[in-house]
């Protein structure tokens, strides 16, 4: 079970075991740097209990949700990026590739509240492009990539579904 | 005073469950209403009763103010409780409640309308010797009109564009000597952005607080304040984090706060819970913003520094019963902080992240409250505002109430959508807000719009975590796909696809 | 003053949550200690460090002093927080804690075991002025004693044999002229019972309450009292329902008794939290039972009703940071209440009840405060306490109280494991303890050794979800046993286990 | 999907359907009477949400041990013994039958604190006959029927296990 992770501009491979009785290893390896961590392990629902040799007990909870890893760990979250380790490839999800039109959709069943470029405007990645009002709150959206805009299909004021192309770049 | 028996709760989510609560502590039975997409959720299943009143969209369910009378009779209710939002400060929905026969737990419909009217109600409030800010109310004429009036508002002051919007024709003025040029630049601006060149002026707020007074009147002009919350804590007009007592107010300022704001309600005859939201300007002088004709999401922390329930006590006084206390019986004990929990990704804008619940443990013990609207296993539904629960806190002191939040929030595990925990908790350890140093620009102006998570200290326990986890499923997956898709509640573990969709590219 | 960094937890269960969330707000580290039967026991993930002390039997974990001092010393802790049970009131432990140069978070090893003597404690306390139940310390040594000390004491009164138990030798004497045949009585039964005819006498309490006041001392001689608490909802000598303030006391008592306390306890030089139990007696006279040199398990409802934290008191006394409040600090507000919930069958005799928690929903909400110790998914083990949560709510009367406990209780879902649950809604809906009439027979009296559970109004919906129940197992069962084992979450359905066997017979 | 359970001296057959829209059909029969209950169910983990046609909604906790169907429901707790609906005998667990030497056993470990009763002694069902302490709390053991007490295995203060025999009647 080795995969790859990436965060905060940090690679690290991954390598575990859980034997039977719930005893963990996990060999990180970061570059050149190579370490082991060895845990006790128990799982309850979505919920990760772990002892660590020193006593330190944690608990955690562990989500893989569209190519991304996240880890709540003692109030803190550690977001992270899933990567496959031969390829070395983003598996999904991420970010687009930068290569012909992007679009950004609406995240969700929502109203189009402000177009903040207009067609033909060269727009940075990044960028705030389009405010959706969606579950009571305004959003901007942002550009995924720098471009020029091609189109504009939802107007401002229409109500627009989940998935709709809102601003397309070039 | 009448007796009720029976009360639609006309909302959803955490606020239908709290009216639940007082409801069944009454005695009374609860009658929940659910839109398609809360069919499954919690206040249908702590209520006594609950009917569908429609579709998803809120404009054909909780917003239908004929669906909702139609149910509240079928269901032979007594009285209707709107919460906040939806129809709470809809007078409509008032007046056809009453029509009906039956009894509206809140103002009367002129009260609505009128404090909805944000010029009426500042009038209005104004007459009652409320201080509003100081401005002009119409346009000025001339420049000597203007300059008349600036003396008489003070600096700094705001000249705003009287057909404006989005900042064109504004200016901010900061001393005397600048003031017939900027008059001159916002009048030249609104004219070619409006066709417009009119203007009033009003005194600009630097860094204020956002400070409210909560009230309750019982119909008839007598009325009692229950103290202060102050919500600075705020992104793009958004409460966040509310507490009280204020770290702002003074004994003096508290006395002087309480008493006007219960002289206008009284002067209104306002029936029931209101709240006047007023800015605290740095030299400590307040100014009506506007009232809020219902209870206020952040009602929590009132309770638990004065003892009361808020919402038995808006049930008692729509029921005729008069206010339940005097304004002797009223004290503030501690201190008390609430943390709203939203469905959403700060890092993202603070962009809504509904989805399924698939971990929940609640915080719990000493001085701490939890008032949800989810349950393990729940989808927080798109269709509504992504809050989710409020986690407040009680202590002597406003340290110890905080320490506590910190305890309860680091003790909140909500697992399978994003949530602002992490960033609530940034909030806590920042020394400004510690030491009670807060605006309503301090979130834009100390995290930004975008605030990124902090690095933790953990980064490769979390990721050595990660990988135990992705090692226990495989080892699942791999002894049987039947007791893998058990040990993960019937639904395919998100590991294992992980791990499948790794194959064919392997 | 010292501070402290990292504190070990001698306990197990929801005191051990309740003390490591006491940690957790004054900022330090707090070190579970776990049997082999507690290794995923929520107090061990709640805490930042947990170490293994044993196998499962109490004697083997719990309470070894050598391996939890030990282990406090490896974890680098400084201090230790014994709980409640176990060794918390062992002077040994405290001894050995100190004597490792560990703080020990209660009283002195003297103060301790001065306590622990009963006769000694009571002869202390009557030295300290604090009345005790009147009687004969020593056996009477003849009858003309006998009548003498008879008449002294008062009727109606025990004669207890000195040699004694199980009720032998024992009897009641209501009026003087009865005095002398029980005496002869009494004498000839504990003779041939135990081959020795001494006995003693002592006033009989009719009826008596148990009311115990709450103490803090500095070690010092400086102390003060937090008021009282009525816990005489008992079974068996065990508290089953406890609230503050007493429905008993009036302000004069309650002076009277806490003046009486903080003297005795300042006398003792007595350092941190302890409790003097007393008898209340139906003319409002107070008698000294005993006292627990300890924090009480129903100490939350002199939380709520004071506002002050009691384990973060323990630990700032501990560590030489003299008493937090002076008496004058201290009031009651308003009324709360607590329920004992445990594992257990009122029906079966109040018989523990173990296993599995298949299901788990704790109430929350205004007012309601739940100490658990446990988590879906966890095994009650057999070895311990079967205590699995203590619920408690405050209102501003004890009948809003109440009504609170009702909801909360309502609320509570604990499935797989029989609770009293239903037994504590029993009392609370009970006229008699609605208003206040309680003394330590009233289980018994009321509702005897082994209560049934009242027959629910539902009776016919209960069979008709049953079978829904069976019926959508049986549905999914018949789809897809992959589907439906998920459905249980990994285990085999019962209701699909009922059916498998129901087909051979069929 | 129908069976018989009892409870309170009534016996009740039971015959459910419920439909994949979560629409629940029961026929409820005791002796002449007969009665339907149709309502809404949707089951969520351990819990059922039940919406009857007059609006009212309940959450129930439905458990099944030993030959008996528990249902919490608001507060309430029905606690009745399942029956196969074709043979009407109890299908296991239950009281014991009366035939034959009947034993009083440990309900889990712990320590016999008292017999009250000694060998030869004649009982009646629903007597006392053992105090054992487990869980730190003291339990007395009745006798499921009547009988003579042939022998009394665990001496007191012994230490006993799950299941261990305390008490042996004839």
């Amino acid at each position: 079970m080795a995969f790859v992770v990436r965060f905060g501009g940090r690679a690290l491979r991954l390598d575990a075991t859980v034997r039977a009785d719930g005893q963990a290893t996990v060999r990180l390896t970061e570059g050149e740097t190579r370490q082991a961590l060895a845990f006790e392990v128990v799982r309850q629902g979505g919920l990760l209990a772990a002892r660590l040799p020193d006593g330190r007990s944690v608990e955690a909870f562990v989500d893989r949700r569209e190519g991304r890893v996240t880890v709540w760990l003692d109030g803190a979250v550690y977001d992270m990026e899933l990567v496959d380790e031969r390829w070395g490839a983003r598996r999904r999800g991420g970010a687009a590739s930068s290569e012909g039109p992007q679009t950004v959709r609406a995240p969700m069943p929502g109203k189009v509240v402000k177009l903040l470029v207009a067609v033909g405007d060269r727009v940075e990645a990044g960028q705030g492009v389009v405010v959706v009002e969606a579950m009571k709150m305004e959003n901007e959206l942002r550009a995924g990539s720098a471009g020029v805009v091609k189109a504009l299909p939802a107007a401002e004021g229409s109500a627009v579904e989940a998935g709709a192309v809102l601003v397309v770049l070039e | 005073m009448r007796t009720f028996r029976r009360i639609l709760v006309a909302n959803r989510g955490e606020i239908a469950v709290r009216i639940i609560r007082a409801c069944r502590d009454l005695g009374l039975e609860a009658v929940a209403v659910f839109s398609d997409a809360d069919r499954d959720a919690l206040h249908v299943r702590l209520a006594d009763r609950a009917y569908r009143v429609g579709p998803a969209p809120a404009a054909e369910s909780y917003l239908r103010i004929d669906t909702l009378v139609a149910t509240a009779r079928e269901a032979g209710c007594d009285a209707v409780h709107p919460g906040y939002g939806f129809l709470a400060e809809n007078a409509d929905f008032a007046e056809a409640v009453t029509a009906a026969g039956l009894v509206f737990i809140g103002p009367s419909a002129e009260s609505i309308r009128l404090m909805g009217d944000k010029t009426a109600a500042r009038r209005a409030m104004a007459a009652a010797g409320v201080p509003t800010v100081p401005g002009t109310e119409a346009p000025v004429a001339d420049d000597a009109e203007a300059e008349a009036a600036a003396r008489r508002i003070g600096f700094p002051l705001m000249i705003k564009a009287a057909a404006g919007g989005g900042g064109k024709g504004m200016r901010l003025v900061e001393r005397p000597e600048a003031f017939a040029s900027a008059l001159r630049a916002a009048r030249s601006e609104a004219t070619s952005a409006f066709g417009d060149g009119r203007v009033y002026l009003e005194r600009f707020i630097e860094r204020p607080r956002h400070v409210e007074i909560q009230v309750m009147g019982d119909g008839r002009g007598g009325a009692v304040h229950l103290f202060e919350r102050e919500c600075s804590i705020q992104r793009r007009h958004q409460k966040v984090i509310e507490e009280s007592p204020s770290p702002a107010l003074t004994p003096a300022q508290r006395e002087a706060m309480g008493e006007v704001a219960v002289r206008a309600v009284a002067s209104l005859k306002y029936a029931g819970a209101g709240t006047l939201e007023f800015l605290l300007d740095q030299e400590g002088r307040f100014y009506f913003l506007e009232m809020n004709t219902r209870l206020q999401v952040e009602h929590p922390v009132t309770e638990w520094v004065t003892g009361v329930d808020l919402v038995r006590a808006q049930i008692e006084v729509a029921a005729g019963g008069g206010l339940p206390w005097r304004q002797a019986d009223l004290a503030q004990r501690g201190w008390s902080i609430e943390c709203r929990v939203y469905a959403e990704d700060p890092a993202q804008g603070f962009m809504p992240s509904p989805g399924r619940i698939t971990a929940l443990r609640a915080p719990a013990g000493p001085g701490v409250r939890d008032d949800s609207g989810v349950y393990e296993g729940f989808t927080v539904p798109i269709h509504y505002d992504p809050l989710i629960s409020k986690v407040s806190t009680w202590g002597p002191t406003r340290d110890i109430a905080i320490d506590r939040m910190r305890r309860a929030l680091r003790e909140y595990v909500i697992g399978g959508i994003t949530t602002n925990i992490p960033f609530h908790l940034a909030v806590l350890d920042e020394p400004e807000f510690r030491a009670g140093r807060v605006d309503t620009g301090y979130i834009a102006r100390v995290f930004g719009d975008r605030p990124a998570p902090r690095p933790g200290p953990d980064a490769d326990l979390a990721a050595a975590l990660a990988a135990a986890a992705a090692a226990l499923d495989g080892a699942r997956n791999g002894q049987a796909s039947c007791a893998s898709a058990a040990a993960s509640g019937g639904r395919p573990s998100p590991w294992r696809l992980a791990l499948r969709q790794a194959r064919p590219s392997a």
